[in-house]
C-alpha cells in the first residue's frame, strides 16, 4: 500500500517524501482528498507543541490517530477545527484552503468534532442541544419561526437521541446528567446533519464497558462517505473502527499504518502501548 | 499535623476503612443513590457500573461535597455531614471524576499546594518520578494541560496528601495505555505496603480488576452484589449480566 | 507572544500620542508636566482604591460593587478616630480595621451562600451599597469632612519645571507603589495567593485537599476590604469625605480594573496610569469633552482587547 | 452569567398565571384607575418594563449583561425629540410617520453597534463595556449644547394627536404602552422556541461550541442585540412622550442601573418578570414615601431589593416559583416519596 | 374645619437629600408660624421626593396632583427640576404652583406659565451686585473657574454683566465638568496674569478646590459663588479655612446679617427641629418664603379657590412679602424682585467663619436692573455668554 501522507515535517524521517506530493498527485482531478495538512506548526510560549505535521485523510477514510499523552493530538484538532489558528501550514479542506476560516465556518462545509472534556449547553436539555446541533449547520439559524415537535429537524435530533442512547434523559436539563451521559450526548452533537468529515476525540472515555460496544457499533454503523478523525487510548475500539492508523509523538507524526503494523512496531510499543502485561510497569517507583 | 488524623488509622486496626451504609443520594427529587451499603476492610475495592448509576454520587457523598443521609464511617468513625475539608484532614484524598485540576495554577503550584501538611512518603519530586511528562510541564496552567497530563497532576495531588484512604473515580480516563499499566502496578504496591485503602470508580473493566481485590456493582443507585475481583474476571456471563459486557469481555 | 503581533498597531497608535505630547509640551512645559505628575499622582490614590478591588474581584470572581462603600466607611471611621484622638496614623489603621471587619462580616453572612454567581453577587453588592450609604449618610449626615495629615506631609514640596506641588501627592505615589509591591508579593510567593486561586477555580477540589476555604475567603476579602478602608482614608485626606464618593470610586476601580486585566496587579497600574493621565490631561486641555474621552478610551480597550491589557484566559 | 445559570429552567410550569386572564385584566384596568394609576403608575410601568424587557432578552436568552438599554431607549427618545418637535435643541420637525420609525431605526443601529462593540466580551467585560459606552453617550448629551441642548435637554416632546386621539391623554398613553408591552412580550415569549431563542440560549451557555457546531457567534449576540435595541427604541419613544422631555438624567448612569435592578427584582429569566419588576420599582417609587417618610426611604428600597436577590436566585418569579415548588412538595409530600423510589429504570 | 392638601416637593434622595431635608424644615417652620391653618382651614403637606432629576420631580409633583389631589404645589428645589415641573404646570392649569428654591434663569424667564409663582431670586440676579463691586475692590481681570451647567452659567452671567460694563476682563473661562474632585490641573492651567478667581463651585467641590489651590502654593483672590460660602463649606473644619477669610461673594442671605427679622429667622429655625444646622440654608430660606407668601395670599382671600383660584393668584402676584432679608415682590413673570447681598467671609472671635455683609442691594429683577432691550442683547446666560476677554 502506497503511503498515503504521514510525513513527519522536518525531522527528516522518510524524507524521500515531499508533504504536498501525495495530495495533488495524479489522482488530484478525481475525488479531492478530504483532509489534507501540510506542516501543521504551533507553539505556546517557549514549547513547540506541533512541530510540521503533515497528514492526509481520503474521503470515508476512517483514521485513528495514537499517541502518548501530551503529544499533542488535541492540539492538533483544534487547528483542524479551527479553534487555534496554526504557527505555520496549510489546511485543505475538499480542496479547500480552510486554514483561516472561523470554526462555523468550517462547520458549515462538513466538518464536525467532539471535545475531549464535553462542551455542551448545561441549561438547556439533551433534546435542546442536539436540535441547536442539528440547526447549526442548515440555513434558517437567525429564524424567528416558532420550532415545533414534528419539524424535520425535531426528528433529526431525536433520531440522534436513540442513536446515543438518550432517549430515556430527553427532556433533562444537561447539568443533571451524568458524567457518561455527558459524553454520549457530546457524540451525539458531532452526527449531526451529514458530516463529511467528523473529529473524535476520546469519545469512549468516561462510557462504560457497556456504553463503548454501543459507540464502536455506531461509529462502524456510520455511512462509508463519512470520513473521521479518531483519537482514542481505548485500543480495542479503536482498531475495531479504525483503517489506518497514525502515531504522533512529541509534536510529529511518528508512524502511520495499518492497525496491525502498528500493534507490532516495538517503538510504538515502548512509547504508547507498553507490554500489555502487568508487570511493564512495575518499577515506576 | 499528623494528629489530626485519628491514630486509629496507622495501627492495624480492627475497624473497617470504609464503611457505608443505607446510604441516600438525592438531587432536588431525584435519587441518584438509594440505599448502598459498602464495606471496604483494607486494599482496594473498585466500583463498576453503567453510565448514571450513581457511582460518582457515592464518591462525592464520602468527600462530603454533596449532602447525603445514611451512614459513613472512617475508620469507625462517622464523618457524613462533615465539611469536606475536615473529611480530608481525616486522610480522605479524591482524584474527582473530570479531573478538575486548578486552572490558575501551574503544575507544580498544584503539587506545592497539596502538599502542605508534608507528611507521608509522596513528595512532589516522588509524583515527577511517577508522571516524566508532568515534569516537563511544570510550569504550565492547569488548563494548558493535554487530557492525559491533567489526569496525572490530578492523580499526583491525592497521592501527596498521604491519604489512609484514597478515592479514586475514573483515573484512567484519557491515559495513554502506557501509563494504565504503570498505574495499575503503582496502585498495587501501594496497597500491599502501606495501610492505605483505596475505593476506585473505574469503568475499563480490565484495570479494576487488575488492581482491586474485590468488586463492587451499582445499579440504580444501589451496590447490588460485591465479589472477589478474580471471580468476576473469571466468569464472563457475570460480566454480561450485570454490565451488558458481551462477548469479549475481560478475561485473565 | 501578544504583544509582538501588536507592535505594529501599537507604533501606529503611539505617533500621534508622542506628536501631541510634544506639541504640548512645547507649547506649555509647566503645564505639561504639572497636568502628567498630576495624572501619575491621581493614578495612584486610584490604584490605592483599585488594588483591594482588583484583589477580591480579580482572585475571587466576586464582583463587590459595595468596594465604594468599602472606601468611604473606611475614610469616615478614620476621620472620626483620627478626630478625636488627633493622630491621622491612628485614623489610618482604624480605617483600615473597620473597614475589614465589614468586609469579613460581608463575606462571611453573605458571599459565602453564593459562590461563583457573578450577577447575584453584583446585584447583592449593589443593594449593599445603597443601604450602607444611607446608613451612613444617618451617621455622618452629609457634611463635607477632611482630615488633615502630619504636618509633614502638608504642604508643598519644590520639585523642577512645576516648582510647588504638593507633598501629599507625592506620598500617595510612594504608598501606591509600596501597596502594590506587597500586593504582588502575597499573589505570587505565598501559599494564600496560590489557595486563593485554586479556591476560585474549584473550590470544592480545594476543600477536599483539606484547605478550610471559608477562612481564606474570609482573609481574602479581610485585606481586599482592608485596601478599600486605607485608600479611603489616604484618599480622604487629599480629597474630600462627602456622600456621593462612595460610588465615584467605585466607578473609578471598575473602569480601573476592568481595563487593566482582572486579577493582575500590573494591569491594575496601567488601568490607573490610563484613567488617571487621561482625566487630568482632559481637565487641562479639553474641559468640554474631556470626560468623554476616557470612557472612549475605555471601550476601545475592551473593544481591542476583551480582556483587559493585561487580561488573558 | 452564573447566577442566570443556576435556576433551572423546569421552575416555569410552575407559574400558573393565566396570560389570556392576565390580558383581561389590564384591559379594564383604565376602567377601575384614576388618571394617576392609568399614566402613572400603568403607563410608566409599561413603559419602563419594555425596556426591562429588552434587558431580559439579552441578558436571560443570550447571557449579555449589558447596562446599556436605557442608553438605546434614550438615544431613541432624544431622537424622536430631535427628528420631530421639541424645544431647547436642533429639532427637525419631521412628521411623525417619519420621526417615530427613523428614531427606532437609529436605536436599533445604536444597538447592534454597541453589540458588536462588545459582542467579544463577557461577563463582568460586557457590563462593563455597556456602562461606558451609556456613560460616554450621557457625556456627550451633557456636554453637547448645540444639538442636544447640554444639561437641560429638550422639551416640550409630544405625542402627535393621530386618528383624532391625543395619545398623552393618560388613557390613550395606557393602551398605547400596553399594545407596545403585550408585542414586545408575546414577541420575546415566543422568541424562546424559535431558532434564533434557542441558539442565542446555547451561545449563552457555552459560545465556542456553538461555534464549533456551525453558529457564528458574533453575528448572532449582534442580532440580539438589534432586536432588544427595536424594543428598547419603542420603550424609549414612550419614555420620551411620557416625561415630555428628555434629558441627560434620563440616560444617566442611576437610570441604566434602574433598568438592572427593575429586570432582577422581576426576574431576568422570564419575560413576565421585566413587568412584574417595572411594576414594583414604580410602585415603590411612588409610594415609598407615603409608607415610611421622607428620611430614611432609600434605605426602605435599598432593603427590600437586598431581600430579594439574597433570598431569591431569580427575582419575584423565582420567590413565587419557589413558594409554588414548596406547596406542592409539603401538599404532595407522600405520593412523591413513593413513586420515586420506584422510577423506572434508568 | 376645613383641611387644605399642599404638596410639597423636594429632593430628599440622592446627592440634594440633606438639602431637601433642610428645605422641608424650611417649609414646616412657615406652617407652625401660622399654627398650621390659613385662610380659616387646616393646611396639610402631602410631601413628595425627587432625586434631583428632572424626570423624578414630574414624577412626584404629579402624585401630588393628580393622585393626593392638592390644590395647591410648592416645590421642586433644584434648577433643572424647576423647568420641567414648569413645563407640567401648563397642563395643569386648574392648581397653582410655587417654586421651591430652583434658580434656573429660563423658568421664568422663557415661556412663563401663568400658573408658576416664583419668591426667589434666580442664579443670575443674585450675583448681579457683585461685578462692579469685585472691579472696584482691585480685580481687573479674573478666570472663572465653574461648573459646567445652567446655574453657574446663570451666575457667571450675573458676575460678568456688570463687571464687563465696569471694565473687568475675564480672559479665561473653565467650565469643570460636573463631579470632577481632583482640580490640580485646572489649576496649573490658571494664566499668570489674571489677578482673581472667580470659583463658581458648590459644597465639596468648593472645599476641595480651595485646598488643592492652598497645597499647589497658590495666591491668588478668590471671588466666590453664591452656593461657594454656604455653611456647608465654611463649618468645615480644616487647615484650609484661614483661606477663605476675606473671600468676597453674593448672596440671597448672609449668616451675621444683623436685622431683626433675619435673627429671629434664625432664632426660629433652629428652635424647629433637634437636626437643624447652625444657621439655616438657603434652601430652607427659600421654601420658607415660598410657603409664608402662599400662607398670606390664603389668608387674603379667605381661603378661597374658587374660580380655578384666580382670585388667589391674583393676590399671590401682587404679593408684597416681607422676608427675613427684606421685601420681595413679583414682576408680570411672577418672579421674584428682591434684594440681594454682597458679603465677605469673616471670622468671629470664637473661630467660626460666617459671611457677613458688605454691601445690600435693596431690589434686583430678572433683566439685572437693565432695560430688556439691553438683557435680551446680551442673551441667557451659557458657556460663552457674555464674554469681555
Ligand atoms: N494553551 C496551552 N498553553 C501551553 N501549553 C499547551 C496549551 N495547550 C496544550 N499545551 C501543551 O501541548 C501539549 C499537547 O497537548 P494536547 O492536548 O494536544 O495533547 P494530547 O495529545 O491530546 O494528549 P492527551 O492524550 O493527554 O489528551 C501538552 O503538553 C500541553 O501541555
Ligand atoms: N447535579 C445533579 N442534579 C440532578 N441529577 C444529577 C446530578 N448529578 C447527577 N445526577 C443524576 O444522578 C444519577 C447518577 O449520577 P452519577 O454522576 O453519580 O453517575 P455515575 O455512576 O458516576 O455515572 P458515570 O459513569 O457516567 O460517571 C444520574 O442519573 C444523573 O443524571
Ligand atoms: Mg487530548
Ligand atoms: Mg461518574
Amino acid at each position: 500500500m502506497p503511503v498515503t501522507g504521514i510525513q513527519a515535517g522536518r525531522s527528516g524521517e522518510r524524507a524521500g517524501v515531499s508533504p504536498d506530493m501525495p495530495a495533488r498527485g495524479a489522482g488530484a482531478a478525481a475525488t479531492p482528498l478530504a483532509l489534507v495538512l501540510e506542516t501543521l506548526s504551533v507553539g505556546f510560549g517557549g514549547l513547540q507543541v506541533l512541530d510540521g505535521v503533515s497528514m492526509t485523510i481520503r474521503p470515508a477514510e476512517r483514521h485513528a490517530v495514537f499517541g502518548p499523552n501530551g503529544a499533542g493530538k488535541t492540539t492538533l484538532f483544534n487547528l483542524i477545527g479551527g479553534d487555534l489558528m496554526p504557527g505555520g501550514g496549510r489546511i485543505l479542506f475538499f480542496d479547500m484552503d480552510v486554514t483561516r476560516l472561523p470554526p462555523h465556518a468550517r462547520v458549515r462545509l462538513g466538518m464536525r468534532r467532539t471535545y475531549q472534556s464535553s462542551m455542551l449547553f448545561p441549561e438547556l436539555s439533551v433534546l435542546e442541544n442536539l436540535l441547536i446541533a442539528v440547526r447549526g449547520v442548515r440555513p434558517g439559524r437567525f429564524g424567528l419561526g416558532r420550532i415545533r415537535p414534528g419539524d424535520v429537524d425535531v426528528a433529526a435530533a431525536e433520531t440522534l437521541l436513540r442513536n446515543v442512547r438518550l432517549t430515556d434523559v430527553a427532556a433533562q436539563t444537561v447539568a443533571t446528567l451524568s458524567h457518561g451521559q455527558q459524553r454520549q450526548l457530546e457524540i451525539g452533537m458531532a452526527l449531526a446533519g451529514t458530516p463529511r468529515l467528523i473529529l473524535l476525540d476520546e469519545p469512549a472515555a468516561g462510557l462504560s464497558a457497556a456504553e463503548r460496544r454501543d459507540l464502536g457499533e455506531l461509529l462502524t454503523a456510520l455511512p462509508r462517505s463519512t470520513a473521521f478523525l479518531l483519537i482514542e487510548h481505548d485500543l480495542e475500539i479503536a482498531l475495531q473502527v479504525a483503517d489506518r492508523v497514525s502515531v504522533m509523538h512529541g509534536g510529529r507524526v511518528m508512524r502511520q499504518g495499518t492497525p496491525d503494523e502498528i500493534m507490532n512496531d516495538a517503538e510504538v510499543q515502548a512509547i504508547y502501548l507498553g507490554g500489555g502485561s502487568k508487570e511493564a510497569g512495575g518499577h515506576a517507583r | 499535623m499528623r494528629a489530626s488524623k485519628p491514630a486509629a488509622a496507622r495501627e492495624p486496626a480492627t475497624q473497617a476503612a470504609l464503611a457505608i451504609d443505607r446510604l441516600d443520594v438525592r438531587y432536588g427529587r431525584a435519587r441518584a443513590v438509594q440505599q448502598a451499603s459498602l464495606l471496604l476492610e483494607r486494599g482496594t475495592l473498585a466500583i463498576v457500573g453503567r453510565n448514571g448509576m450513581g457511582k460518582t454520587s457515592l464518591c462525592n457523598a464520602v468527600t462530603g461535597m454533596v449532602p447525603s443521609s445514611g451512614s459513613i464511617r472512617l475508620f469507625g468513625e462517622e464523618i457524613r455531614g462533615l465539611p469536606p475539608h475536615r473529611i480530608a484532614r481525616r486522610g480522605v484524598a479524591y482524584v474527582p471524576q473530570g479531573r478538575r485540576v486548578w486552572r490558575s495554577l501551574t503544575v507544580d503550584e498544584h503539587l506545592r499546594l497539596a502538599h502542605r501538611f508534608r507528611r507521608g512518603e509522596w513528595t512532589p519530586d516522588g509524583i515527577y518520578e511517577l508522571f516524566p511528562r508532568l515534569k516537563q510541564r511544570r510550569h504550565n496552567g492547569g488548563t494548558q494541560l493535554s487530557g492525559g497530563e491533567q489526569q496525572m497532576l490530578a492523580i499526583g495531588r491525592a497521592l501527596l496528601l498521604d491519604p489512609s484512604l484514597l478515592l479514586m473515580d475514573e483515573p484512567t480516563e484519557g491515559l495513554a495505555p502506557i501509563i494504565v499499566e504503570q498505574l495499575a502496578a503503582t496502585l498495587r504496591s501501594l496497597a500491599a505496603r502501606t495501610e492505605m485503602a483505596i475505593l476506585l470508580v473505574e469503568q475499563n473493566l480490565r484495570f479494576a480488576v487488575d488492581v482491586a481485590d474485590s468488586v463492587a456493582v451499582m445499579v440504580n443507585g444501589c451496590v447490588v452484589r460485591t465479589m472477589p475481583a478474580a471471580a468476576l474476571a473469571a466468569d464472563r456471563a457475570l460480566q454480561q449480566q450485570l454490565m451488558g459486557v458481551h462477548a469479549q469481555g475481560v478475561g485473565s | 507572544m501578544k504583544w509582538p503581533r501588536h507592535r505594529d498597531r501599537a507604533i501606529l497608535a503611539a505617533t500621534p500620542l508622542v506628536v501631541v505630547a510634544a506639541w504640548a509640551c512645547h507649547h506649555d512645559t509647566r503645564l505639561f508636566v504639572a497636568a502628567t505628575l498630576n495624572g501619575v499622582t491621581l493614578a495612584a490614590l486610584y490604584f490605592l482604591v483599585a488594588s483591594g478591588f482588583a484583589l477580591i474581584f480579580g482572585l475571587m470572581r466576586n464582583v463587590n460593587l459595595a468596594h465604594g462603600s468599602l472606601y468611604l466607611l473606611g475614610a469616615y471611621v478614620g476621620y472620626t478616630v483620627g478626630d478625636q484622638t488627633g493622630s491621622w496614623y491612628l485614623g489610618v489603621v482604624a480605617g483600615a480595621l473597620g473597614a475589614a471587619v465589614l468586609g469579613v462580616v460581608l463575606q462571611v453572612s453573605v458571599f459565602r451562600f453564593m459562590p461563583g454567581q457573578e450577577l447575584r453577587q453584583a446585584l447583592v453588592t449593589v443593594a449593599i451599597s445603597v443601604v450602607l450609604a444611607d446608613l451612613m449618610m444617618w451617621v455622618w449626615g452629609a457634611d463635607i469632612y477632611q482630615l488633615d495629615p502630619p504636618e509633614w506631609m502638608y504642604g508643598s514640596s519644590v520639585l523642577p519645571i512645576v516648582q510647588h506641588y504638593p507633598t501629599y501627592r507625592l506620598i500617595l505615589l510612594v504608598l501606591a507603589v509600596a501597596v502594590g509591591g506587597g500586593l504582588w508579593l502575597l499573589l505570587n510567593r505565598t501559599r494564600i495567593g496560590m489557595m486563593i486561586r485554586a479556591g476560585v477555580d474549584d473550590r470544592m477540589m480545594l476543600a477536599a485537599t483539606g484547605v478550610n476555604m471559608q477562612f481564606v475567603f474570609a482573609v481574602t476579602f479581610a485585606i481586599g476590604a482592608g485596601l478599600a478602608g486605607f485608600a479611603g482614608v489616604i484618599g480622604g485626606s487629599a480629597l474630600s469625605i462627602s456622600p456621593g464618593e462612595d460610588t465615584r470610586y467605585l466607578l473609578a476601580s471598575l473602569i480601573v480594573v476592568v481595563v487593566g486585566g482582572l486579577g493582575s496587579v500590573a494591569g491594575t497600574a496601567v488601568g490607573a496610569l490610563l484613567i488617571g493621565l487621561s482625566e487630568q490631561y482632559g481637565l487641562a486641555y479639553a474641559p468640554t469633552y474631556g470626560v468623554l474621552f476616557t470612557f472612549l478610551i475605555m471601550v476601545a480597550t475592551l473593544f481591542y482587547r476583551p480582556q483587559g491589557i493585561f487580561g488573558g484566559r | 452569567m452564573d447566577s442566570t445559570r443556576s435556576t433551572p429552567a423546569a421552575g416555569w410550569p410552575l407559574l400558573a398565571l393565566h396570560p389570556g386572564l392576565m390580558l383581561a385584566a389590564l384591559a379594564i384596568y383604565p376602567m377601575l384607575a384614576n388618571d394617576f394609576f392609568i399614566l402613572q403608575i400603568g403607563g410608566q410601568t409599561l413603559m419602563l418594563g419594555l425596556i426591562a424587557l429588552s434587558l431580559m432578552l439579552l441578558a436571560g436568552y443570550g447571557g449579555m449583561v449589558t447596562l446599556s438599554q436605557m442608553t438605546v431607549a434614550g438615544i431613541s427618545a432624544y431622537m424622536v425629540a430631535l427628528l420631530g418637535d421639541s424645544h431647547g435643541g436642533a429639532s427637525l420637525g419631521w412628521p411623525w410617520w417619519l420621526a417615530i420609525p427613523a428614531a427606532i431605526m437609529v436605536a436599533v443601529i445604536a444597538a447592534a453597534f454597541i453589540g458588536a462593540l462588545s459582542a467579544k466580551t463577557e461577563g463582568i467585560y460586557t457590563i462593563m463595556i455597556t456602562l461606558a459606552v451609556g456613560v460616554a453617550v450621557f457625556y456627550l448629551v451633557l456636554q453637547n449644547r448645540v444639538i442636544f441642548n447640554g444639561f437641560q435637554g429638550l422639551s416640550h416632546v409630544r405625542p402627535p394627536v393621530v386618528l383624532g386621539v391625543d395619545w398623552r391623554t393618560p388613557v390613550a398613553f395606557y393602551y398605547l404602552a400596553l399594545a407596545c408591552a403585550v408585542a414586545g412580550y408575546y414577541f420575546v415569549w415566543r422568541l424562546r422556541r424559535t431558532a434564533f431563542g434557542l441558539a442565542l440560549q446555547g451561545i449563552r451557555d457555552n459560545p465556542r461550541r456553538m461555534s464549533a457546531l456551525g453558529y457564528d457567534v458574533i453575528r448572532h449576540r449582534i442580532a440580539a442585540h438589534a432586536m432588544a435595541g427595536a424594543i428598547a427604541g419603542v420603550g424609549g419613544v414612550l419614555l420620551a412622550w411620557y416625561n415630555t422631555f428628555v434629558s441627560p438624567a434620563t440616560v444617566g448612569v442611576d437610570a441604566m442601573i434602574n433598568v438592572l435592578l427593575v429586570a432582577v427584582i422581576g426576574g431576568i429569566r422570564h419575560p413576565l418578570g421585566a413587568f412584574l419588576g417595572a411594576a414594583v420599582f414604580v410602585l415603590l417609587q411612588s409610594f415609598a414615601i407615603d409608607l415610611i417618610g421622607s428620611q430614611r426611604f432609600r434605605l426602605l428600597i435599598g432593603l427590600i431589593f437586598l431581600s430579594t436577590v439574597l433570598f431569591s436566585q431569580d427575582g419575584l418569579l423565582g420567590l413565587w416559583a419557589q413558594c409554588r415548588r414548596w406547596w406542592v412538595s409539603v401538599a404532595g409530600r407522600r405520593p412523591f416519596l413513593i413513586s420515586s423510589s420506584e422510577l423506572p429504570d434508568r | 374645619q376645613q383641611e387644605l392638601k399642599v404638596g410639597l416637593v423636594a429632593s430628599l434622595e440622592g446627592a440634594f437629600a440633606v438639602l431637601g431635608q433642610d428645605a422641608v424644615r424650611g417649609a414646616e417652620l412657615a406652617l407652625k408660624e401660622r399654627g398650621g391653618v390659613a385662610g380659616g382651614k387646616k393646611i396639610v403637606f402631602v410631601r413628595g421626593s425627587s432625586d434631583a432629576s428632572p424626570a423624578s420631580a414630574v414624577n412626584a409633583t404629579r402624585k401630588l396632583v393628580e393622585q393626593d389631589k392638592v390644590a395647591l404645589m410648592i416645590g421642586p428645589l433644584s434648577g433643572s427640576e424647576g423647568v420641567a415641573v414648569k413645563d407640567y404646570a401648563k397642563t395643569q392649569p386648574a392648581v397653582t404652583f410655587i417654586d421651591g428654591s430652583s434658580g434656573g434663569q429660563e423658568t421664568t424667564l422663557v415661556n412663563p406659565s401663568p400658573n408658576f409663582f416664583r419668591f426667589n431670586l434666580d442664579g443670575a440676579q443674585v450675583m448681579a451686585p457683585l461685578g462692579p463691586y469685585a472691579f472696584e475692590q482691585g480685580s481687573k481681570r479674573v478666570m472663572v473657574i465653574a461648573e459646567d451647567y445652567a446655574f453657574p452659567y446663570s451666575q457667571v452671567q450675573g458676575f460678568m454683566s456688570g463687571f464687563c460694563k465696569a471694565g473687568g476682563k475675564v480672559p479665561r473661562k473653565a467650565w469643570i465638568p460636573i463631579g470632577t474632585k481632583d482640580f490640580s490641573s485646572v489649576i496649573a492651567s490658571i494664566p499668570n496674569d489674571v489677578d482673581s478667581l472667580l470659583v463658581v463651585l458648590a459644597g465639596a467641590d468648593a472645599v476641595n478646590f480651595i485646598k488643592q489651590y492652598d497645597q499647589a502654593g497658590g495666591s491668588k483672590k478668590v471671588i466666590g459663588g453664591s452656593v461657594m460660602v454656604d455653611q456647608t463649606v465654611l463649618s468645615y473644619r480644616g487647615r484650609f479655612r484661614s483661606n477663605l477669610v476675606g473671600t468676597l461673594s453674593s448672596g440671597w442671605t448672609a449668616d451675621a446679617l444683623e436685622t431683626p427679622a433675619w435673627e429671629k429667622f434664625v432664632a426660629d429655625y433652629r428652635a424647629s427641629s433637634k437636626e437643624a444646622f447652625t444657621a439655616p440654608s438657603y434652601f430652607a430660606f427659600a421654601y420658607y418664603n415660598a410657603v409664608k407668601a402662599t400662607l398670606n395670599a390664603l389668608d387674603q382671600v379667605g381661603g378661597d379657590l374658587s374660580d380655578g383660584q384666580a382670585k388667589f393668584r391674583k393676590v399671590l402676584a401682587a404679593t408684597q412679602l416681607q422676608s427675613p432679608v427684606g421685601l420681595i415682590t413679583l414682576d408680570h413673570n411672577r418672579q421674584a424682585v428682591g434684594p440681594a447681598f454682597i458679603t465677605k467671609i469673616v471670622q468671629r472671635p470664637d473661630g467660626k467663619l460666617v459671611s457677613s455683609v458688605v454691601k445690600a442691594v435693596p431690589k434686583i429683577d430678572q433683566h439685572l436692573n437693565m432695560s430688556k432691550a439691553e438683557f435680551d442683547k446680551m442673551g441667557i446666560g451659557s458657556r460663552d455668554v457674555p464674554a469681555c476677554p
